[in-house]
């Protein structure tokens, strides 16, 4: 159910092309403004992974509107290198680039479901789904 | 892990029974053993823990029962464990603790 | 797009052009300047005073309650300021911390590595992971000249660095034992002294020792508490639990084990494991022992290695890529 | 003044407060609430969104400007929600890894405590104290029925669990070492042998051992690259260096030491320490060993106990209650 | 130099009074408002000690004014019970009360230089200085 739109990433412009869509759809499905924000957040880090790590790829959303549940659903997919360890990646606490809890952990943290495969050099599948409160 | 042990004591005479409901491992060892081993070392005490209510044990829980024997040996009390799940009941079959601690089997714990 | 510079002047840029724009790429641009802040510890409560500031410089006529508000704000963000100085001490003091165990891990790696004999006839799988960085199980062989071989396999109680410290304990004591001394039940009996004099009294230690004969083709054991292992008869496609019971070490002074004796047969294995095996939890699930062997039973046709990192590889994905306990398991097949 | 309730909806009562009054007792409150807020992991940019709320519903004609800036104030509060859920992360995380650390800490003090033995005719102090939760310094007493009274005192390169973690290799071997065998040298050698076997080639240890033989009045010892101890002459109230230069263990797989031998007069003292002790640091400055006897000179009258205790608490205090490195100090007094 | 006023603790008000007098004194001191915020904070802290663990206590003011530095010194001195473990009180990362690094670490955090003295029975007296930069 649902639509299923995509921007391709591959340049850094792409990446605000990905939050702006995604805001859209955030706002028409009733998010307030501070899942808003953290939706932005996280489609933001989801290619910007994509852009420096992997080159290409793309960001498709799906809205998810069931009895018992609505929201927004993020798949980032890229077929770049993989991610080799993915538990450590995931890894709690403190992120990946010596830098603050954002990178993957930190999607996770900012949205309610977070999903992620990975095979080393056939690319990556990640899905974030945030529910609407 | 956020699951819980609730301790209820009930005394009475030289008897003093804990009742246990929850999950006894690393994270709530420390709760039994602070309300466990004070009471074998009163004199003239019975202690009786109840673990009907205790679905999961791990070999930490065993190492609070091993402690307090030790220190109901010491202090001259006495230490029975009651109502065991089979579950519980395996871990001091496995370890053989079952020949040096008074486990009452006379009643089970249901699962 | 020009990448964004860290500094309070550029805080004041990046609103201005939101207000005038009202675009996403300044939002972009103010999620990179927010990750940058963080990293540079730079507290939230001067974001806002920059914020305030930015604001009377584009709007000289802002109303006195809009400023006041916001002074009211800056107020309530001060524990934010502190909480985030607190956490780049912590993530130090972590990784710090992280560090030294690592060390510690890698050394009780050295110190608790062991060889898995060649054995005429035999063919022996074993893999042991700790839960954390440290483990507290430990198993070892030891082949004497004559061919037989020794098999030690014991998980000490809880996880972590006690646990580490108490393993050394038992390697070293093991190494200690004057050759001749091979016996099971004595080398239990003695192993039992040594924990109860040198372990705090809630810490105690399960231990497993078997010893192959291939001469005779028997296998002599002995169990101080140990999670029960499995033979495993070929002809008949069946496990059978190897029964041996015995008190833990540790929890009395002296206490006795029963030896007990198997003939092994052509094609028989026998399992040996630790309860990080036998007691995986999927979710709130447990799952049974009969689980259990159908996962070995499942591997059990491949050579000895390859079998015990199936099982392994099984309960890593059943659980998430995330044990609860060490997890241990040796399978020995006679192969002749 | 009632106290702060940890709702939204108050944070709207307590600005609406300030605006009214702008008065202290109201920030007061705010910084209260932001402690609140904090404990219960109430990320900042939920606290902005209430702000902007408040706002509006205080002053519906605020400038869409305003609200504007507030929404971009909010976007780049997120990543100091992120380092604020981070941050009770890690506090948890390392509140549990540091009660796993007090937990071996507490088993290291069990393992490695000795008695100090009565020996006839000699007064013994001793006291080790260690920088961080565990010791890499290790001390220990071994009297026999002769009444001879040996003394190794080992020291392990770094601090902390590894340190720890080798320093019950020693414990462990020196247990399991035959009674017949209790000459330093031969001591030494063994644990060369064993300390070379098990750990990493970038981990060494330095120690002293001692035999002290009251029949015969004398004092064998070797050392294995250990902080040289002193003797005191008595009679001249002098020091002097107790020297013997041997190879640090694990340098090589075998090395020999050489085994001196003193003859003990009344009222002479031997002491043994780490270099923790003679490698204090006050601020930049290094403690000259010259200073260190000063010190113990000082206190040398006094029983060894009280003797050893004394310098400690000096060079505790100089040091701010911090020590840099384990602290291991022994004083031997013959007192006949 | 400079002036010494202080205000009593004896009730829960009496943190309002500190911190209205401290923030006077920092305004007039020409520190900012983000430096008049942490002082608040930090004269809180020091005045819901004494109003929590001692009882009664005063919070004194001292303005410095050197050739080369400027500055506000908060004094807190109590004849309460005193602290027993001072470095564990003082113990970095997670603080006192299982609460947010607020507490004495807190204080050391808003402030330029912290000082503590304290015997057990006797009381506690603390000195903490912020500087105009
Ligand atoms: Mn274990
Ligand atoms: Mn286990
Ligand atoms: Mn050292
Ligand atoms: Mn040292």
């Amino acid at each position: 159910m649902g639509f299923n739109p995509c921007v391709n990433i591959r340049k850094e412009w792409d990446i605000v092309g990905a939050r702006q869509l995604g805001r859209e759809h955030a706002k028409e499905l009733g998010f307030g403004t501070v899942d808003q924000a953290r939706i932005a957040t996280a489609i933001s880090e989801l290619a910007r992974n994509i852009y420096l790590y992997a080159g290409t790829g793309k960001i498709c959303f799906e809205v998810i509107n069931q009895l018992d549940k609505k929201g927004l659903k993020i798949i980032a997919v890229d077929k770049g290198p993989g991610i080799r360890d993915i538990s450590q990646v995931m890894q709690d606490g403190y992120s990946t680039s010596g830098g603050l809890g954002a990178g993957l952990p930190g999607v996770k943290r900012l949205m309610d479901h977070f999903e992620i495969r990975s095979e080393s050099g056939e690319g990556t599948e990640i899905e974030a789904i945030k529910l609407v409160r | 892990m956020n699951i819980n042990l609730d301790v209820e004591m009930i005394e009475q005479d030289n008897m003093t029974t804990l009742v246990l409901s929850g999950e006894i491992d690393a994270y709530t060892a420390p709760v039994l053993k602070e309300a466990l081993l004070p009471l074998t070392k009163q004199p003239n005490t019975e202690v009786i823990v109840d673990l009907e209510k205790v679905n999961y044990m791990d070999s930490t829980g065993l190492g609070v029962f091993i402690s307090a024997l030790k220190s109901s040996k010491e202090h001259s009390t006495s230490l029975k464990l009651i109502q065991l799940q089979d579950r519980v009941h395996r871990l001091f079959k496995i370890t053989s603790l079952d020949s040096i601690i008074t486990i009452d089997t006379t009643v089970r714990g249901g699962n | 797009m020009e990448s964004v510079k860290l500094d309070l002047e550029n805080y004041r840029k990046l609103l201005k052009e939101y207000l005038l724009t009202n675009d996403e790429t300044a939002l972009y641009q103010a999620e990179q300047f927010s990750k940058l802040s963080v990293q540079h510890n730079i507290s939230p409560e001067e974001i806002i005073h920059v914020h305030i500031e930015a604001l009377k410089e584009l709007y000289p006529e802002l109303p006195r309650e809009v400023s006041d508000s916001l002074n009211f704000l800056l107020e309530a963000m001060i524990s934010y300021g502190l909480a985030l100085q607190e956490y780049q001490f912590l993530r130090a003091k972590q990784s710090e911390l992280e560090s030294e165990i690592s060390v510690a891990a890698n050394m009780q790696k050295t110190l608790l590595s062991t060889v898995k004999p060649d054995i005429k006839g035999l063919d022996i799988g074993a893999i042991s992971v700790p839960a954390n960085s440290m483990n507290g199980d430990y198993y070892h062989f030891v082949a004497d000249k004559e061919g037989t071989l020794g098999i030690a396999l014991a998980d000490v109680i809880g996880k972590g660095i006690p646990a580490a410290l108490a393993m050394s304990m038992i390697k070293y004591s093991m190494d200690s034992f004057p050759e001749n001394q091979r016996q099971p039940s004595m080398i239990l009996e003695n192993l039992n002294r040594v924990v109860e004099r040198n372990v705090d009294p809630s810490m105690f230690i399960t231990m497993f020792y078997g010893l192959y004969n291939p001469e005779s083709e028997t296998f002599s054991y002995a169990s101080a508490g140990h999670e029960p292992g499995f033979y495993y008869h070929a002809s008949k496609d069946k496990f059978e639990e190897i029964e041996a019971r015995g008190l833990v070490l540790g929890a009395t002074e002296h206490t006795t084990y029963q030896q007990f004796v198997n003939h092994i047969k052509k094609d028989d294995c026998i399992i040996l494991l630790t309860d990080g095996v036998t007691e995986c939890r999927v979710g709130d699930r447990f799952i049974e022992r009969d689980e259990v062997l159908q996962v070995i039973k499942d591997y059990i046709h491949l050579p000895a290695q390859e079998a015990v990192d199936s099982v392994y590889k099984y309960f890593e994905r059943l659980q998430d890529f995330h044990l609860r306990d060490d997890f241990t398991l040796i399978i020995i097949r006679k192969k002749v």
